[in-house]
């Protein structure tokens, strides 16, 4: 029963497009109607499962699903020539990815309900997103995880050149092509991971299974994971997302920012460090050495930025920056610090993009420089973009500050220098956070009110609603992290069991 | 006279016709070395045929169809150039340059 | 010769199809449809019949000359289904000329030239011999140079053919010169006894390999032999166009895998280097040609060009797997191009055939403008369209036997190929519609085969059913 | 027991509770609904800290009263949340508590008729509640999680009022500052926590470093030993409270956060905030006695701080100003007075006691001090000594407050500051410190004369403002009820409660490490109230006496460069100004954006140029010229011929 739910997570948004597809644009309200109605159908879905999941905690589903203890388990074969299945699966660390997902794109139906242009259209491509995106985190079969997560690049373009704003055919350009650059170098990857591993299998169980020729590791760990790290803006393919997320319509920026860095990331833990964990040991102290500018210099750039989606793009570049600090201190700590973080920033990243969308339908400029005062007229997006910021320079209370400590306490116990210094300048590097995060909120919000700005109105009852539900998020897991963390130890437990099994060759070269 | 003399005839005619067609730039010209390149091949079949091959009927066989092909060939070919003419009233391939980036 | 086996009626249908078309013209007035609906039937009726033939594996003879595998089967039904869809986009040239070209006539005439070249592509398939090889290669050649000049009133067009046909006989006489070759090396013109013959190879069978791929290189538009293909997809008739870019690359890419799989199976290793070079060169090439195009079918042209060298890598694989990749893939291309072709038929039909007659499509037409980016990202390979399936099979089978660098390079172009596919849906997505471009309108039948179509690409792909149908063939 | 546990849990949800009751329903609805709730649930806040500690002294309470499980690093490495009951806690508990409430009613009267009052009451519990989480922290990462909210209500404190750009940057300036420490403070968290695999304060304050001489640990940039890491610790641990303490360099945003409104000032100065610095120090006391010369820097660090804002407060007119100078020195007694605690490797315990001692009375007559001050402004409508003079007459009860707080304050017997001060410099004295010992004489002279300064200047004289001529001056009822109150244990709390402290701030109560205990010098108070009676009198000479000149003291334009200097608190804002502006700013965030614009948009734009050089190369070809077409088929055979590898 359960299971069947489960698959229904990415059926039902799909589902929705082809019940729309024959009204009428003109009907815009009926359409909408629907895709609110389903985007909350899912949410409470995925928030039952959850909930299950958490219920039946650990115990895998089959003997199949056991290498990562796997719930809700599906394998149906799929593409027979190429011994594709339908296999999909959840642990502890992609029901949260999902219900992460299904709560930004519940808001991100909400927010976008006056957007300008062909609505039916855009909600589809909102849906189809969200397909992908729930695609990715649940299936377990290589082919179809790859099908999904370069579905989203599709959507992506479409939606940006559409309905986005300013230079949105570069930015939605800038966008696809570099993540249609990095999922190229993952998908070269597959096909040795599927004939190098000697017993063609797409399925990430199977693979985790047997260990992979170690000279194939050495070049395919570096290609896979830098491909991953292309779509979480790891240094120095993070040149996508700034200008992306200022062309991209406010959900867009949401789903891109909220969710689909963080497929990367997922990809990276769950594929690429599982799978080829040798390799994964003898190059992760080296990719540390990028942090430092995703991390340490990401914060300044934000200072010196005065469009407010670039500033919160640099706040995710850095905020990304430490997720793969996590990862690269293969610690369970860290790991399960990186997963925290991965969570948490997706709401927070979330509430900062809505909060702004909403700003910017009111104020019609982004330039914080152009603002001010309006805390005073619009009390309750000030108050939300405030948290926002404040869960993003990691406030004890919100999830940012318990994904932070977790991962600064994970990554510092990985032994190698380089780590250690990366470790030590993030640590320091929070007080930048904290200067520009206050910057912004300073100068857009408080101090004089330009007169211009007289007749703003605050957020109705849809916007106040987005928010309240993103804060709250934020603040479940900044108060009660034991319980998630717990479920995420469950998942991540297999995955660092493999690694740390791993044995790196000692002649290969090492941090 | 032996295979390889044929071979290198062949060869030989085959050079020339690949030589009219580089150089020639009257349509009909270049036609006609095209003959040459496929006339070579000829050569070659029946050569083939009547030194080593096994199957020696086989070659002039394939050598009278392709004497068939290729007139069929050179009718559509004159056809096109006398459309051509009729649109350029000259047969100077250098004219042909409405079609380019 | 008692009786006729049902495997080869649809050859025998598709051989009295043309003659029936045109000879019908003789009854009707002018600008009647009937031989246009004969055609129709004929040919639907002809796909019917060739997916009833069971795919028994192995291959069937008739009159031990004419071989019908499992392999020519499929491909029939490829180059046939291609057929029907050129035979529907051509009538509307007939009512009204694209791309401010004046209209054509003799539409029966036309269908039956189309109908003899896919004849000519069943002849290349059923071939075991180097002669009917050969002929099947002419007879599916030499209809294409009379359908790019059809315009007889368009300059361009006669240029185009005229281009055509000289290169195009060139590339004969290198192929016939390596025929001649293989037939001196093995001494006889069956693939069966070349097959056995090129197990010990000599300097003879080499230079046969060279002068083959260079002469077949021509009709697949590799590198450098592609140059001819800008220029003629831009001066024939959009239809023509249509079916030279799936038709005969169908054909060619046939010719080939018989080639590779049949006689020269033994040497397969040794000219691998060549193929993978082939491949990386000319998709490589294509794709920086189609960067900074403007005008849509020569933008189609470098398209196509890239497309063939990606399916020059599944040739790197085994037998089963390559032909799979290869089927599927032509199967996928033909639907997506199409598509592409009809929506751009349409553009034609009321603007100039070029990327800023789809600004604001979005905006005006909306199931247009998602045909048009369905087609696209087909064509470029985004799941969870048909194209990225195709492409993935293609891949597949190239990484089957090891050959991760050009995969690798492949995979890598593929971003160059997504740039300027997008182009195309930036000039209908993102634009601002202009005023003064004519408004579009579309027929009925116009509307359903997009329809038809976009919703194929989107399918094909995810329900597996077509893969699975193919992939059964080389299974036994 | 439960009862304790009961009782205890409502110490911290009482203000919790007013916090969102007030800042989400009740604040916009009705501010005096807002008012009355916060007052209510104070107060039941303080009895229960009442209670607490009345049980604590007679029967006595376990070492940690209730713990909940926060988050879970690894087996046996977790942080929680949870009650630490020892003296020093409890004591805490009852002061942030009582002052808390003593605020929360001043507030009543002083935030009348503000926009947003319902919302200050919010953020003033909220301020309280983190500062009472901070004193229960059992270990370090509640400590800081606590700490941190701290930070940030104060923040939201003192930019309440937002669209006072001057109090947005204060505010502004106030977070940042005490981040800036804190980041140092999380990486000593990170760093000690790594080495002893513990947040625990028993665990830290029992380790004996000579354990850890042999492991080593690498830093990165070098690798020591686990000793020398813990100490590197500490010493990050610290600058955390310097910056929340605003010691000397980091002092500059407390006198700034004056733009807050005065409440907040007077909660932030006697108990919430600044202290937390210093009990940071005292709660790790053990910790950093063990960690080599920790203590030695604590100590200068305080010291300086002390006389350095003595000399400041001499000079300012601003009365809130002087007052906020007054705390950092005073808190620069209580740092140095745990700093003293170290006579080589032997330690004393009299200074400890003394500056917890000092915590203890100074939260009472500073946080007065600063309701005076308030209501002084809330009549004056100005902060400038200028416009003040001959209050004595208009508001009386406030005048003897005052007098009495700053009694208190200069050290006079039998006036709680004395006993606590006294203390201290016996300690600095008994720490074998003499010239930190000098410096603290001299400080408290200081003290005395610029509180009396201030005294004088407020109270006697003529009215030198006319709205206080024309009498508009009066006293409001709710503002002097809290000041009344707080007079008394401004007064008697340093009696009273010296023995409490003799008796239980001692080290068998305190789980530290056993301390040595050396004689009282029994001349040293005399001395001190000498020097503090001496400047008491220079006082009154230069600002109360029939001839003193008040506008010539009151001049700050035609003076000598010292003063002026000194005035201008030596130029210290204008500083930190140029570098934040300077370096961090156009210096390395420009570099940084720089980096991004130009090397690596550069490198992309590149890249996709050189693709299009190459399309167009493609193109090129494409000449349309058949000649050249043919010539391609010919050159394709030669070219697949040679780089095809044919094998032949």
């Amino acid at each position: 029963m359960d299971t069947l739910l489960f698959n229904l997570i990415w059926l039902i948004p799909l589902f929705t497009v082809l019940v729309c597809a024959p009204i009428p644009g003109a009907k815009a309200k009926l359409i909408k109607g629907i895709h609110g109605v389903s985007a909350t159908l899912v949410l409470l879905l995925v928030a039952y499962l959850t909930y299950r999941l958490y219920t039946l905690s650990g115990t895998p589903a089959n003997e199949a699903a056991a290498p990562l203890l796997l719930q809700f388990f599906t394998d149906i074969p799929w593409i027979a020539a190429l011994n594709a299945h339908y296999m999909v699966g959840a642990d502890g660390l992609n029901m949260f990815l999902l219900l992460l997902t299904a709560v930004i794109v519940w808001a991100g139906v909400f927010v976008s309900w006056e957007i300008k242009g062909n609505q039916k259209v855009f909600f589809a491509l909102i849906q189809m997103l969200a397909t992908s995106v729930y695609g990715v985190f649940m299936s377990m079969d290589l082919v179809l995880f790859f099908v999904f997560y370069e579905m989203e690049a599709l959507c992506m373009y479409l939606m940006i050149a559409g309905y986005g704003s300013g230079r949105k055919d570069y930015g939605g350009k800038k966008l696809t092509l570099t993540l249609a650059f990095g999922s190229s170098m993952i998908l070269a990857t597959l096909f040795g991971l599927y004939f190098e591993s000697g017993i063609h299998s797409w399925s990430i169980m199977e693979l985790s299974k047997i260990t992979i020729p170690m000279d194939f590791q050495m070049w395919a760990f570096p290609l896979m994971f830098m491909g991953f790290a292309v779509s979480s803006s790891l240094f120095p393919f993070h040149f996508w997302s700034p200008d992306g997320h200022a062309s991209a319509p406010t959900a867009v920026s949401m789903l891109a920012a909220g969710v689909m860095m963080k497929m990367g990331a997922y990809g990276c833990l769950r594929i690429a460090m599982f799978l080829m964990p040798e390799a994964a040991k003898i190059w992760l102290p080296w990719v540390v050495a990028f942090l430092i500018f995703n991390v340490v210099l990401g914060p300044f750039i934000a200072l010196r930025h005065k469009d407010l989606k670039y500033i919160t793009a640099y706040s995710s570049i850095s905020h990304l920056g430490l997720i793969f600090l996590g990862l690269a201190a293969i610690t369970p700590v860290g790991l399960r610090g990186a997963a925290l973080q991965m969570i948490s920033h997706g709401f927070l990243t979330g509430l900062f993009f809505a909060t702004i969308g909403m700003i910017y339908e009111r104020t019609h400029t982004r330039d914080i420089t152009q603002m001010g005062g309006i805390m005073r007229k619009m009390p309750f997006l000030g108050v939300g973009f405030v948290i926002a910021g404040f869960a993003g320079l990691g406030l004890p209370g919100f999830s940012g500050f318990v994904a932070e400590s977790t991962i600064f306490i994970g990554a510092f116990g990985q032994e190698s220098t380089l780590t250690r210094i990366v470790t030590i300048l993030a640590i320091l590097s929070i007080t930048t956070t904290a200067v520009y995060i206050l910057q912004t909120a300073n100068r857009m919000l408080h101090g004089n009110m330009p007169a211009k700005y007289e007749t703003l109105t605050d957020g109705c009852f849809r916007e106040k609603l987005i928010i309240v539900v993103l804060v709250a998020c934020l603040l479940l897991i900044g108060i009660f992290p034991g319980w998630i963390s717990n479920m995420l130890d469950q998942s991540i437990a297999p995955i660092f069991a493999k690694i740390s099994a791993a044995t790196a060759p000692v002649n290969g070269i090492g941090g | 006279m032996t295979l390889m003399n044929c071979l290198i005839l062949a060869f030989l005619l085959f050079g020339i016709g690949v030589w009219g067609l580089i150089h020639r730039r009257h349509l009909v010209g270049m036609l006609i070395s095209m003959e040459l390149m496929l006339n070579a091949a000829n050569i070659n079949f029946i050569s083939f045929a009547y030194f080593t091959a096994s199957d020696s009927t086989a070659g002039a066989l394939f050598s009278i169809f392709v004497i068939a092909v290729t007139a069929c060939e050179m009718a559509i070919a004159l056809a096109i150039v006398v459309s051509m003419y009729r649109r350029y009233k000259s047969l100077d391939v250098e004219q042909l340059r409405d079609l380019h980036d | 010769m008692s009786y006729i086996p049902n495997y080869i009626i649809p050859d025998l249908l598709l051989l009295i199809l043309p003659f029936l078309v045109i000879g019908s013209r003789l009854f009707v007035k002018d600008n009647s449809k009937i031989p246009w609906r004969i055609a129709n039937i004929g040919l639907v009726l002809i796909f019917a019949l060739l997916n009833f033939i069971p795919l028994a594996g192995g291959s069937r003879f008739f009159i031990n000359n004419w071989n019908v595998s499992d392999f020519g089967i499929l491909m029939r039904e490829v180059l046939v289904l291609s057929a029907i869809l050129g035979v529907w986009l051509s009538k509307d040239y007939f009512n009204h000329g694209g791309d401010g070209k004046p209209a054509m006539n003799q539409i029966a005439e036309f269908i039956g030239t189309i109908a003899f070249a896919t004849f000519g592509g069943i002849t290349v398939i059923s071939a075991c011999d180097l002669l009917t090889f050969f002929l099947g290669l002419e007879i599916a050649t030499i209809p294409m140079y009379a359908l790019t000049a059809w315009n007889k009133r368009d300059q361009l067009g006669s240029e185009a053919a005229t281009k055509y046909i000289l290169m195009g006989s060139v590339a004969t006489a290198f192929e016939l010169f390596g025929f001649s070759y293989l037939y001196g090396f093995a001494g006889t013109i069956r693939f069966d006894a070349i097959q056995t013959a090129a197990s010990n190879p000599n300097p003879l069978l080499w230079i046969a390999i060279l002068f083959l791929f260079c002469g077949i290189g021509f009709k697949l538009t590799l590198f450098p032999f592609y140059t001819w293909a800008p220029d003629v997809y831009e001066g024939a008739p959009t239809p023509v166009t249509a079916v030279l870019s799936v038709t005969s690359k169908a054909t060619a890419i046939a010719f080939l895998v018989m080639l590779v799989y049949g006689p020269l199976a033994p040497v397969r290793e040794q000219i691998a280097p060549l193929i993978a070079l082939l491949a990386g060169v000319t998709l490589f090439v294509g794709n920086l040609g189609a960067l900074k195009q403007s005008r849509l079918r020569r933008f189609m042209a470098y398209s196509s060009i890239a497309q063939a060298g990606y399916i020059m890598i599944a040739l790197l694989g085994d037998s089963a797997m390559a032909k799979t990749a290869i089927i599927y893939y032509l199967f996928v291309y033909a639907l997506s191009n199409y598509l592409a072709f009809f929506v751009f038929g349409i553009i034609g039909h009321h603007r100039e055939e070029s990327f800023d007659s789809l600004r604001g499509l979005s905006k005006q037409n909306v199931s247009l403008a998602v045909a048009l980016a369905v087609a696209m990202f087909s064509l470029a390979g985004i799941p969870p369209l048909a194209g990225f399936f195709g492409k993935f099979h293609l891949f597949f089978s190239g990484a089957s036997t090891g050959h991760y660098g050009i995969v690798v390079f492949a995979v890598l172009n593929n971003v160059l190929a997504l740039y300027y596919y997008l182009q195309v849906i930036k000039s209908a997505w993102a634009d601002e519609a202009d005023e003064h471009l004519t408004p579009l309108r579309m027929t009925r039948r116009q509307r359903w085969v997009i329809v038809l179509l976009t919703v194929a690409v989107i399918l094909i792909g995810i329900l597996p059913f077509l893969s699975n149908n193919v992939f059964a063939g080389f299974t036994f | 027991m439960t009862n304790e546990i009961s009782i205890s849990y409502l110490i911290f949800l009482m203000p919790l509770l007013t916090f969102v009751v007030n800042g989400l329903f009740l604040g916009r609805k009705s501010a005096k609904g807002a008012a009355a709730f916060a007052i209510t649930c104070n107060g039941i806040a303080f009895a229960s800290a009442l209670y607490l500690a009345i049980k604590f002294f007679t029967v006595g309470l376990p070492p940690i009263v209730f713990q909940i499980p926060f988050l879970k690093f690894a087996e046996n490495f977790a942080a929680n949340i949870g009650l630490l009951v020892d003296p020093l806690s409890i004591m805490m508990l009852v002061v942030v508590t009582f002052i808390a409430f003593m605020v929360n009613i001043y507030s009543v009267g002083y935030m009348r008729g503000d926009r947003a009052e319902g919302r200050f009451f919010a953020l003033l519990s909220l301020f309280s509640f983190s500062m009472l989480g901070l004193v229960a922290a059992t270990n370090l990462f509640q400590m800081f999680v606590f700490w941190e909210l701290v930070g940030v209500s104060s923040y939201l404190l003192i930019g309440f009022w937002y669209h006072k750009p001057s109090a947005v940057s204060a505010s502004k300036q106030a977070f940042i500052l005490t981040r800036f420490a804190d980041s140092f403070f999380l990486f000593g968290i990170v760093l000690v926590s790594y080495v002893l695999q513990s947040f625990d304060f028993f665990a830290i304050n029992s380790i004996t470093l000579s354990y850890f001489k042999e492991h080593t640990i690498n830093l990165g940039i070098m690798t020591v030993t686990q000793a020398d890491a813990l100490i590197l610790g500490a010493v990050m641990i610290f600058t955390g409270g310097w910056g929340k303490s605003a010691m000397f360099p980091m002092h500059i945003w407390l006198p700034n956060a004056m733009e807050g409104p005065t409440p907040v000032s007077s909660i932030i100065h006697s108990a919430t905030m600044v202290v937390a610095g210093v009990y940071l120090v005292a709660r790790l006391f053990p910790f950093f006695a063990v960690c080599g010369n920790a203590l030695e820097l604590i100590m200068w660090v305080g010291a300086f701080t002390m006389v350095f804002a003595a000399v400041i407060a001499c000079t300012q007119k601003d009365i809130k100003r002087i007052l906020a100078y007054s705390t950092l020195s005073q808190l620069g007694y209580m740092m140095f007075a745990l700093g003293a605690c170290k006579i080589g490797s032997a330690v004393i315990t009299t200074g400890w006691t003394a500056s917890t001692f000092h915590i203890f009375t100074h939260a009472f007559f500073k946080c007065s001090l600063f309701l005076i001050a308030g209501s002084l402004i809330h009549q004056v409508h100005t902060n400038d000594l200028d416009a003040m003079g001959g209050l004595r007459k208009k508001m009386p009860v406030t005048y003897i407050c005052a007098l009495i707080s700053i009694l208190a304050i200069s050290g006079i017997p039998p006036f709680s500051g004395f006993f606590s001060k006294d203390e201290i410099i016996l300690a600095a004295f008994q720490g074998h410190h003499y010239v930190v010992f000098g410096l603290a004489l001299l400080t408290s002279g200081l003290t005395t004369f610029y509180m009396f300064r201030l005294f004088f200047l407020a109270f006697h004289g003529k009215p030198r403002s006319e709205s206080v001529a024309a009498g508009h001056v009066h006293e409001d009822f709710a503002m002097t009820l809290p000041i009344a109150i707080l007079a008394v244990p401004a007064l008697l709390s340093g009696i009273a409660a010296k023995g409490l402290f003799e008796h239980f701030f001692v080290p068998g109560k305190l789980r530290v490490p056993q301390l040595v205990l050396l004689p009282e010098a029994h001349w040293i108070p005399f001395v001190a109230v000498a020097i503090a009676v001496l400047a008491l009198l220079i006082a009154w000479v230069l600002y109360a006496s029939p001839k003193a000149k008040i506008e010539r003291a009151l001049d700050d334009v035609n003076r000598g460069g010292i003063y002026k200097t000194i005035y201008h608190k030596f130029y210290f804002d204008e500083m930190y100004y140029c570098v934040v502006r300077q370096f961090i700013f156009n210096g390395v965030a420009k570099i940084a954006r720089n980096i991004q614009d130009y090397v690596i948009e550069g490198l992309v734009a590149a890249a996709v140029k050189f693709v299009h050089i190459l399309g167009s190369l493609v193109r090129t070809a494409q000449s349309g010229n058949l000649t050249f077409y043919l010539g391609t088929l010919i050159v394709g055979i030669i070219i697949w011929r040679f780089i095809g590898n044919l094998p032949f």
